[in-house]
Order: structure tokens, then C-alpha cells, then sequence
């Protein structure tokens, strides 16, 4: 009999203690970068203030807010190549900015307007944006986990130098999906990196009850390879880490997991009401180690921000967002016989008749179909 | 009596159920200190604790296995799906286990298990908030499939779901889970499985229709009276086993028939009605069946009132149906 | 032109696209070094290596859900699901995922993943190992469904299915695998999918068909022949898109239908045939619409051929029709 | 950062090493005890021999080999209490003698005839015995796997000191079932036990396919409890791992996972020629390893058995099969009319109209129904 993995360790903290990082910046990442950085997170705060907003005002129908991992988000999209493949869930609103994906598209989705490159066909947030490699993000959880190891495949097969990376959350450690694609990453040793966001909360659910492993890291060894966990708040130490995970890959070195230790600040989403299961305390704790606030406060004691600059920032940002409401507010949805469109390549003649009568029936089409 | 909403009925069955048998147990995400998404379980965590109010990982075979296990013991779990269009991780349990444990053991493991499911449209869900997909679950022999439509069904059919000897799969039209409050009795109010609801009478077109389609049918029906249309409504609210006799009996006396439904045609539920019809009640046709029911297409987010069988899209299809021949 | 089984039609179809197309990839359980439990991709690894011939891991979801990933980046993956009894775990990728990413993204990530999964009865299979569960693929939008019932087709259409745009789920008659050799085309031999194939043609009433039950109505349209009926079979093979046109036209000349499918009768499949008839061919039928079709019970063991539809049953079935009114 | 798992690790063995055990018999074992283990592997075998023979003469329709297995089965199953509930997958032949399961309803079953408590209506090896709390097997694999973790917080809510055992293989770890079940065993601490037989292959998949990590037993890491791994073929060593886990389990310290490693010494089942996948060597090996002589070789040192009895075991145990198929063999089939049963608990006016259609239309039933 061997390898008793050891008793069960239950941590005395709800929520999970944050790992200590280096602190240093990590190598190729200048303070010019660090601001850039800084500015995509502001850029995402400013929107994430706006769209609750608009969602309360009934201007579009449902929000969901990044606030809190904005670090963990930026941190690794700039870490990667702008080839690299992304599989993003419906929180990866930053991930989007910092890839340099137009606001006013980021917009129109939110809208569900005719300038919608998904035609107005999924609920906010749930972006996709084929040119950035910024595949379709739904809303069952854990799914586009297995997609990123075949996207991973795929681009190693025909010999591409790319990784991709898919995007999840604490609560999608327990789907069913983040099993079979850890695990087939695992054995075809797929340039992926498993980018887990552990913001403490699935909807109601703390991480604690969400599994009993100590760490969501250590869940790697349950597929043969690396696991690390990193404090998601710190942007420079998940750039790092990611940094790392993607030379491996490139490496032929095989997948990573990356667990970045970070917080939802908001409510899940706009229909969500989380004072009903946590408390204002642990709220307040994870608001002193708010990520946006960590990297200026490093920036301003490198002497390479200035308190006013910030506010310049911040103050562009939300211009920024503004003006790009402004713009994309006024579009129409989209055309109501595109409902028919996308199903397959080309509609099927059932398509094709249901498309029809639905434009005789439409309002102002001139009159009912008999 | 006393007035509540669909999902106030919800909430009152569980907990009559719960404080009549401690073998009923609930189990799902969000369902204990959250009290359910949509509120359904609000209170009975506090009220039963945490081993009969279990807030679960994120993992619907998990849920769905777990509450198998439960029930192969002798216990009545009853599992909440947060949302139908997250039901399919839990596909492979409820058809090649939930469904047929009873069969394959020569009825030595029956397996009683309730998911309730809110579904349909109508709340702005898009893709993956909204859909219906009854018909998946309806051709699955082993497994009975209720959809309520009103106050009082919702709790009468779910106490008698939670008390039947079979799985059951409970779908909640949650669009009308706080619109449309109406009287329920109080106490233990049982609502047979298997039996449809006239829920109007007429004698010109048999309309049929479940969940949140039920209202929608019914305005259109009553716009009609004024045109001397009369419309009988029937509400099918037990999908499996159906009420045939009811069908049929409705269909032989109206010699017309429109279906109603929010899910896509192609294969949909109401397929089987109308080939119950054009099996069984051919020679009293009087005009083809029709189906108002969404388009093949999956559930969009920002034309979903064109996509949603309206009153008049329903009106339409039984003026037309009437007219026919 | 050679003479060929139903598999080695599959087989050759496979070997064909591959040389066609570096694209091509297969992925599945047992399918290389085995050359998968049916000897489908006998061969293959061998000639194209482990890169495009996939050994993988006991799941399902891993399977569709990297082959979705792998069509997302471009290649066009064909992923074998080993009975399609197992292919409940990757139930949330298909209905979910393969089947939406295109409308969800308004056309940017057409996803065109080919699944080939054996189905169907008559191997002494039981439960799990004889399901007929078309139906549940067919009524989700979004997804193409495939069904050859001759060797010629079956190469001709998987071909088809490969090079098509959509998801396609490949079904195939696994009782006809062998039993069945018939003369198939050499080369890139195509078969457009949504085009229904009549197998004989005939006056006095339509049979509609499809898998291991196009052989089983053959051969009932043929013995009852003697009697003066003139059957004509329609094998459907292309479940979505249907060949609606097709259906409607012979049933316009003959005014009879009979409906033939191993699967439950409840919402299978030939429902929305039978619901097609009774909406758009009313006026043309003469006599009821009649399904012969497995019971509504899960698949036996030891009675399955009292289960499944039989050459008698079918024959009884179209008697009767004609016989009706 | 923090706790990188280390690199991957790759076996150099395509069959994994069998970890050492400390031979000595567990406590509690007698030598008769282990005697009757014998006689119990010995009647699992005796049942495979004749088993494969029926499946080729026609006689039964198929048939799934324990051989190689019977060390770990009967080991797990002594080691449980009556009350213990067992969830098992199609190859637990030996689990279900080792229970007491009469020999003439486990062969009912295989021939699906009239007596067998399923009514015919699972293929062969499918076994179900609630009078001996022995799930009804299915063949999708690991679904059995959260019904174990159902059963065990059922039977705790109830009281119950029992625990609750889920059989499954190698492959079985692959599946979505093995994460959920290992998941909420673990959320919970259910009192289980995740019993797995790793006999190298799935069907055509060896091991070191199946997953990349290094041992099974680790998987349970990910899931915050024990795992470990035993010599499946040492019969003792695995009573004594099962022992102390159910004791764990027992006591409030949850779940264990254990790894059996053994080899299935036959074909998959009489659909499967392992030929095409694997050596003549490693089949040799294993040989060499083979349970049944391991136990014989021990009893026979200790001097507590000779070969003759143990030759007078096996002859006993090949009567008792053949006996049991004599009883069995002329038994009808089930009644047709049984098809409609056990659908529902009652049946449906569906029900009862196709069954009286289908009892009409039955050769024999005086003719023809129109
Ligand atoms: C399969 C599935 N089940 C349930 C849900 C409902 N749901 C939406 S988000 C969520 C929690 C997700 O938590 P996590 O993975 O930690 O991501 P986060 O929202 O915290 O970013 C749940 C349960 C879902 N979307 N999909
Ligand atoms: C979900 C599912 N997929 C595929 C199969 C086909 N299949 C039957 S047994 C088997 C291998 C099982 O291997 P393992 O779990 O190691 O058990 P063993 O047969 O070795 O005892 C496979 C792939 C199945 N039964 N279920
Ligand atoms: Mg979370
Ligand atoms: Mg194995």
C-alpha cells in the first residue's frame, strides 16, 4: 500500500489566503507597459460603472461586471501573443480591452444592435470576435474548456506557434468540462494554459464549499501536470506566471494550470443581490487589495505615475466610454429577418418558408398572411 | 385559499412536502442560503437545515447523481436545475439512469427523483435563459414530464410529483413565476399527474397549450369570442403521461385543432399531437392542424418578442384554422 | 464501382477524405490501434499516424468538446462516438455548443465537426447498446442528421457530410453493417445531404423509412406486392434538413402513410412526419397515419425481437392502411 | 506564486509497477477467512471459464470476464459489511459471489431467462440484487459513481452506520461522473469509497493513455481527501486498505479513493480481441502475478492449505457452476407481456393499449389484430 496522499486539510479561512508574489516587475515589462496596463484596467472599471448603470436605467438588459479582476484579466492578456487563441467565459470584459477590441464593438454587443457582430443573438457579455481570436463566450459553464485544448491541437498540427487559453472561473473547476479537457490536454500534452479566475464566489457559493482541495491549483496533479496559484490582484505576478506557462507550451512542455487568487467586488451579475450570502466585512478586506489601486500605488512609489496623472486616466477612460454610448446608443437592432440567418451555412427550405411568413406577419409588413 | 404566485406555489409544495415526510430532501446550486435564484427554496434552508436544504457544487450530473443515489436509498430528493439550458451535463443520468433504473432491474430499483427546472422565454434570457426543450425529455420512456401554467397546479402537481413513485421532471414556466398570481388552496392540494385542464370551453377549435403559452392562448381565445369564435382551451400540463382521452374527446367534438408551444416546431412536442390526431382522429378533421410555436432556430436575445408565439400570431392561426375548408 | 458492406463504405469514405484533405481528423475511443470496435477506421492509423487518428481518453464531452475546439481553428474533425448510447456525456457540447456557435456569433465561428456514432437494434445489445435516439438530435436547431441505409450512401453521404459546412451527426445503422454488401461508386463519390432516396416507387401508399428499417420495409413493400399493393418507400436519409418536398409529393399520389422507426413512438421522430401530414397534406389523406415503431419502454434484452419492427409488423401495418375507409 | 506541482512525470513502463505490501495477513484474517476468499475467487473464475464457453456456443448472448480481478474483488468485498451498499459497473462478477449472491440468479441473469429478478432486459454481467443492496449495473461508465456518494449521505441521514462502495475501472476515471462524484464525496464527506480496479486497460486503451498522471490514487488530491494506491492482486493488502477506509468513513473522516492495480487477464468481453492491442509478454507477466496463485502460494507456506485441496476446491467449484447451469439453462424465456412492465410504476392507457396491441399482434395469440 502506498501513497496515502494525506489526511484532509480543511483552511481555517472562508475565504482563501493570497499567496505572497515576488514584487519585483518581471522581466520585458517597463513601466511604460505597467501604465498601458493600468489604463485597459480603468478603461474596464469605467465600463463596468456605465453598464451597471445603463442595466438600472433599462437601457440594455443585463450586465456583468469584472470589477476586482481586472488585474488577473489584463495581466494575462498581455502576456500572451495577439495570435494566441482565447476561450473566454461571460467575465472576460477586460481580457476583450486589453486584446484591443474596440469599445464601441463591446458596445453594440452589450446593445444587442445592428452593429452587433453577434446580431443581437446572445445576451450582454457574452462577446466573440473572430478577428482577435476571441472565440464566442455562452453561458453553460465550463464548456469552452475542452475547446481550447482542440484549438490547441489544431494550431500544433499545422504547426503554429501559438497557445490558447481558456478563461473560467472557481465554480467551473467542478464542471464536468474542465475534467475531460484538463485531462485531454493532459495526455496530448496541448499548448494550453488553464486560466482560472478564483474570485471566491460561484454565484452564492464560496470556494470553500465549492470543493474540498486546498487549492484549485493543486487539481492539475490529478492530470500529470503543473498547477500554480498566483495572486490575481498583483497584475505583474499573473503576467509572470502566464509568461512562464506560455514558453512551456511553445516549449513542447504541455498545459499549465493557472489559479489567480482574486475577488468579485460586484454582485454576479446585475440580477444577483449578494449581500443575501456575504458579508460586508469580507467585501471591505478584498477591497484594500483592489488591484487597480495596487499597481498605481507601485507605479506612484516607482516615481512613475503621478496622483494627477491617474485621475487623467481615469477621467479619460470614462470619456472614453461615454462617447462611445453615444455613439453606438442610437443604432437600431438588428433586422428582424436576420433571426433566420446562421442557423446552418444557408437556410433550409423549412427556413426558408418560416422566414418568409414571418415577414408577412410582421408589423408593417403591409398587412396578415392568409 | 390565499392568493400567491406560480412560484410562491413552488416554495409552499416544497415545504408541505418537506414538513410531511422527512424523506424529502432538495438539493441544487443557490439553493440554501441564496433560497434559489429565482427564490423557490427561500426560507427552507433555515427551516430544515443543511442536510435537507443541500447547496451543491457547480456540477448539474453531480446534482442529478447524487439525488439517484438518494432515491435508490428510499429518500425523495428533489433537485433544482438553476436553469433547463443547463440541464444537459446531467443528460446521461436522467436518461440512462434516472429513466431506466426501474426497467433494468426488473423493478427492483425504482428511482423516484423531481427536478424542477424553470424554462421558456420571455425574460429577456437569450440562448441559454430561455429555452424549451421539453420534447427531449418527453421521448424518453421512464420518465414523466408537468409543466403547471397556473398558482394552484404548480403547487397541486408538484406535491403530487414529489409523491408519485416515478422521476419526474417539473418545468417552470418561469416568465409567469411572479405575472399572473391566482387563489391556491392550502394544505396538502394534489392535482393528479396524467390529467389535462379545460381551462375554457368552446366548440369551434380545440387549442392546446402548456406553461406560459397557457395565458398567451387565453387572451387570444377570449379576443376571438367577440368575432363569434368560440375556442376551447385545453391546458395539457402533464406532457407524460399525456391526457389522450382529453385530446381526443376535445378534437372529436371541434374537428379542429391548434397547438401552441414556445418551443422550435421541427420535432417539437407538438409533433405528437398532431400525430395523435392524424392517427386517431383523422376522420374528424375539418381543417389541417396547425402549430404556433417558435422558429427553428436557437433562442435569440434581442428579437425575442418575434420570436415568442404572441396573442396575435396564436389569434391569427385559429382565425385561419377556423375559416379553412 | 465495388461491392462493399455498409462499414466498409464508412471506411473507405474516411480514407478518402483524409487523402483529400489534410484537414481531415478523426478522434475517438478505440479507433486507432483498435481500428475502432466496428473496424470503421481499420487501417487509418497506420496510413495518416496518431495526429490525425486520435486514441483518446474515456469521455465523451472531451471528445466533441476538442473536436469543436479543433473546427473552431479550421480543421474538419470526424469524432467517432463508440455506441451512440454513450454519447449522453457530450450531450451540453452538442446541444450547447456545436450546435449554436454559429448563430450565437452571428456567422463568425461556424463550428463543422462530423460525429459518427453506430446506432440502433438487432444485435442483442439490450439497453444500452440498441438505442435509437434520432429524435432528440433532430429537434435541435442548428444541427444536420444523417442516416444511410446502403453501403452506396453510406460513403456517399459521410463524403458529403465531411465536406459540408454544418455539424453533422452521422448515424449508423450498426445491424446492417455487414449483412447488407451492395455495389458502391469508386472515388469521391457524393450524396447531397436533404435529399430523401425512393427505394421503389408505388401507388397505394407511402412508407417512410430510414437506417436498418429500410430493408425491413423493403421487404415488406415486396411481399405484399403478391396482393396487388403497391407500396413506395421513401428512405428519408437525410433527417435534417428533411426532404419535405419529397414526403409531400408521393403522399399526394398515394393519400396513405406509414411511418417505420425502430425508436419509441412518443416524440420520436416519426411524429413530426405524421405532423407534417396532418398540416400540410390533409386534404390528400385517405386513412390514418400509421407508425410502426419500437414500444414506448427502454430497449429489452431478451425480447428484443418481439421489440423492434418486423418485416410482419410492417407489412400488417401497410395492409391495414390500404384497407382503412 | 506559490506550489508549482512539479514538472510531468513520464513512466517508462507501459504498465504500471505494482507498489509493494507489506504481506503479512491483516488483522483479523484467519486462515480460514482467506480459505473462503479462495473458494470464492475460485467459483468467480470457475464462472468465467464456463461463461466464455456459453457465449461461444451460442448459449448465452455475451459475457464479461472478471479473470486477473478476482484478488481486488473478493478483497474489497469481505472487507465491507452486508449492509454496505455496492455500486457496481458490468465486471463485478466476483463482488457479487463474494456477497452471497446465489450462483443460480447471477446465471438467471446471463441467460435472461424467466427467473432472472431484471426480467431479461439487460445484456449479460448487468447484474441488480437489492435484497443484497447490489445496484443495478448499467454500461454507460461511471455513472454509478455519485449514485454511491446519493446513497452514503442518504444512509447517514437515515443513521446508518454503512458505507457506500463505487465500483469502476481505469477508464472509469476519465469520465464526467468520476469528477462529480469524487467532488461532492469530498464537499460532503460522504462516508464512501471509491474503489477503483486499474487493470490497464480500456478496452484498447493502456493507462498510460488514459490520463497522464502518474497514479490514480492522486486523483484525489484534487478533491481534498485520501487516495492510495494497492496491489490489486494481493488479496490481503486490499482488505486492509478497504478495512481502513471503511473505518475512516465510518468515523466522520470521509471518502478514500483507492486504486486497485491489477490486469484483466482476458478479453474485454467476448466482443473483443485483445490481440490487436497488446503483447503476448505483457499478458505473460501478468500471468505470473495472477491472484488466485498468489493467495494459493501464501496458504500453501503457512501450511495452512495443500494442492490437493485447493485441486478439490477448484473441481467444487466447476460442479457448483455446472449444477447451477443445468438448473438454469431450461428456464423460458421472460413472458412478452412483461416488456410493458416497469416503465412506471404503474402503466400508462399508452402502456396498456400497445401491450394489448403487441399481445394481439404475438405469433400464437390466435391471429392477427386488425
Ligand atoms: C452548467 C451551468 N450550470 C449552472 C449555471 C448557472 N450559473 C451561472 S454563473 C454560475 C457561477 C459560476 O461561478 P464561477 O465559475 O466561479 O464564475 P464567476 O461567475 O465567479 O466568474 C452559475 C452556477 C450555468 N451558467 N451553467
Ligand atoms: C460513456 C461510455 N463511453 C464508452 C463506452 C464503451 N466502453 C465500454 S467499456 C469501455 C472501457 C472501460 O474501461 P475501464 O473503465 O477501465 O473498465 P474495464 O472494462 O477495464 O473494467 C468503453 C470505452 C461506455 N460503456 N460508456
Ligand atoms: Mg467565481
Ligand atoms: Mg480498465
Amino acid at each position: 500500500m502506498a501513497r496515502p496522499s494525506g489526511p484532509p486539510r480543511e483552511s481555517p479561512l472562508s475565504v482563501q489566503a493570497v499567496p505572497v508574489t515576488s514584487g519585483r516587475a518581471p522581466e520585458g515589462l517597463t513601466a511604460a507597459d505597467r501604465k498601458r496596463m493600468l489604463r485597459v484596467m480603468l478603461l474596464s472599471r469605467a465600463l463596468d460603472e456605465r453598464g451597471m448603470t445603463l442595466q438600472r436605467q433599462g437601457r440594455i438588459g443585463f450586465y456583468v461586471p469584472v470589477e476586482g479582476q481586472e488585474g488577473a484579466q489584463v495581466g494575462c492578456a498581455v502576456a500572451l501573443d495577439p495570435k494566441d487563441w482565447l476561450c473566454p467565459g461571460y467575465r472576460e470584459t477586460a481580457v476583450a480591452l486589453s486584446r484591443g477590441i474596440p469599445l464601441r464593438q463591446l458596445l453594440s454587443q452589450l446593445y444587442g444592435d445592428r452593429a452587433d457582430l453577434c446580431q443581437g443573438r446572445q445576451m450582454p457579455n457574452h462577446f466573440a470576435f473572430r478577428e482577435f481570436r476571441f472565440v464566442s463566450a455562452s453561458s453553460p459553464i465550463g464548456t469552452q474548456i475542452p475547446h481550447a485544448v482542440g484549438l490547441a491541437l489544431a494550431a500544433r498540427l499545422k504547426g503554429e506557434k501559438v497557445v490558447s487559453v481558456a478563461f473560467f472561473g472557481d465554480g467551473a473547476t467542478s464542471s464536468n468540462d474542465f475534467h475531460s479537457g484538463m485531462n485531454f490536454a493532459g495526455v496530448y500534452r496541448a499548448p494550453v494554459i488553464f486560466f482560472c479566475q478564483n474570485n471566491q464566489w460561484a454565484i452564492s457559493l464560496p470556494r470553500s464549499k465549492q470543493t474540498r482541495s486546498e487549492t484549485l491549483a493543486q487539481k492539475a496533479e490529478a492530470y500529470g501536470f503543473s498547477g500554480l496559484q498566483v495572486d490575481g490582484n498583483d497584475v505583474e505576478a499573473v503576467y509572470a506566471a502566464v509568461k512562464e506557462a506560455r514558453a512551456r507550451a511553445i516549449a513542447g512542455g504541455g498545459p499549465t494550470l493557472i489559479e489567480a487568487v482574486t475577488y468579485r467586488m460586484g454582485p454576479h451579475t446585475t440580477s444577483d443581490d449578494p449581500r443575501r450570502y456575504r458579508s460586508a466585512e469580507e467585501l471591505a478586506l478584498w477591497k484594500s487589495r483592489d488591484p487597480v489601486e495596487r499597481l498605481k500605488e507601485t507605479l506612484v512609489r516607482e516615481h512613475a505615475l503621478t496622483e494627477e496623472e491617474f485621475d487623467q486616466f481615469l477621467e479619460a477612460a470614462r470619456a472614453e466610454v461615454a462617447a462611445a454610448i453615444q455613439e453606438v446608443e442610437p443604432l437600431p437592432p438588428p433586422d428582424p429577418g436576420t433571426l433566420f440567418d446562421d442557423v446552418f451555412a444557408r437556410r433550409t427550405p423549412q427556413l426558408e418558408e418560416q422566414r418568409a411568413a414571418f415577414l408577412a406577419e410582421l408589423p408593417g409588413s403591409g398587412g396578415r398572411k392568409e | 385559499m390565499t392568493e400567491l404566485t406560480l412560484i410562491q406555489g413552488v416554495n409552499q409544495a416544497l415545504r408541505e412536502a418537506m414538513k410531511a415526510d422527512p424523506d424529502v430532501v432538495l438539493l441544487g446550486e443557490d439553493i440554501g442560503v441564496n433560497g434559489g435564484v429565482f427564490r423557490a427554496t427561500e426560507g427552507l434552508l433555515k427551516e430544515f437545515g443543511e442536510d435537507r436544504v443541500m447547496d451543491t457544487p457547480l456540477n448539474e450530473s453531480g446534482i442529478v447523481g447524487t439525488a439517484v443515489g438518494m432515491a435508490l436509498y428510499g429518500l425523495k430528493p428533489v433537485a433544482e436545475i438553476q436553469f433547463l439550458d443547463f440541464i444537459y451535463p446531467a443528460f446521461d443520468q436522467i436518461v440512462s439512469e434516472l429513466a431506466k433504473l426501474r426497467y433494468r432491474s426488473g423493478g427492483q430499483f425504482p428511482c423516484h427523483v423531481v427536478l424542477r427546472a424553470p424554462y421558456g422565454g420571455g425574460i429577456k434570457g437569450g440562448l441559454y435563459h430561455s429555452q424549451s426543450t421539453e420534447q427531449l425529455f418527453a421521448s424518453i420512456p421512464g420518465l414523466k414530464v408537468v409543466v403547471p401554467s397556473t398558482p394552484a397546479d404548480a403547487k397541486g402537481l408538484l406535491l403530487s410529483s414529489i409523491f408519485d413513485e416515478d422521476p419526474v421532471l417539473f418545468l417552470e414556466p418561469k416568465r409567469i413565476y411572479r405575472s399572473l398570481p391566482g387563489e391556491v388552496p392550502d394544505g396538502d392540494h394534489r392535482v393528479p399527474l396524467g390529467t389535462a385542464r379545460v381551462a375554457r370551453e368552446g366548440s369551434d377549435v380545440s387549442v392546446f397549450a402548456y406553461g406560459a403559452m397557457v395565458p398567451v392562448a387565453q387572451q387570444a381565445c377570449q379576443g376571438l369570442d367577440a368575432q363569434g369564435i368560440h375556442a376551447e382551451l385545453i391546458d395539457l400540463r402533464s406532457l407524460v403521461p399525456l391526457d389522450e382521452a382529453a385530446l381526443l374527446r376535445s378534437v372529436e367534438k371541434t374537428g379542429r385543432a391548434v397547438i401552441v408551444h414556445e418551443a422550435p416546431r421541427f420535432c417539437g412536442y407538438g409533433a405528437e399531437i398532431a400525430a395523435l390526431l392524424a392517427e386517431k382522429a383523422l376522420y374528424s378533421l375539418k381543417a389541417p392542424v396547425v402549430r404556433v410555436t417558435g422558429y427553428d432556430t436557437p433562442f435569440p436575445y434581442a428579437l425575442e418578442h418575434l420570436y415568442l408565439p404572441s396573442v396575435d400570431r396564436v389569434s391569427r392561426a385559429i382565425e385561419r384554422t377556423v375559416r379553412a375548408a
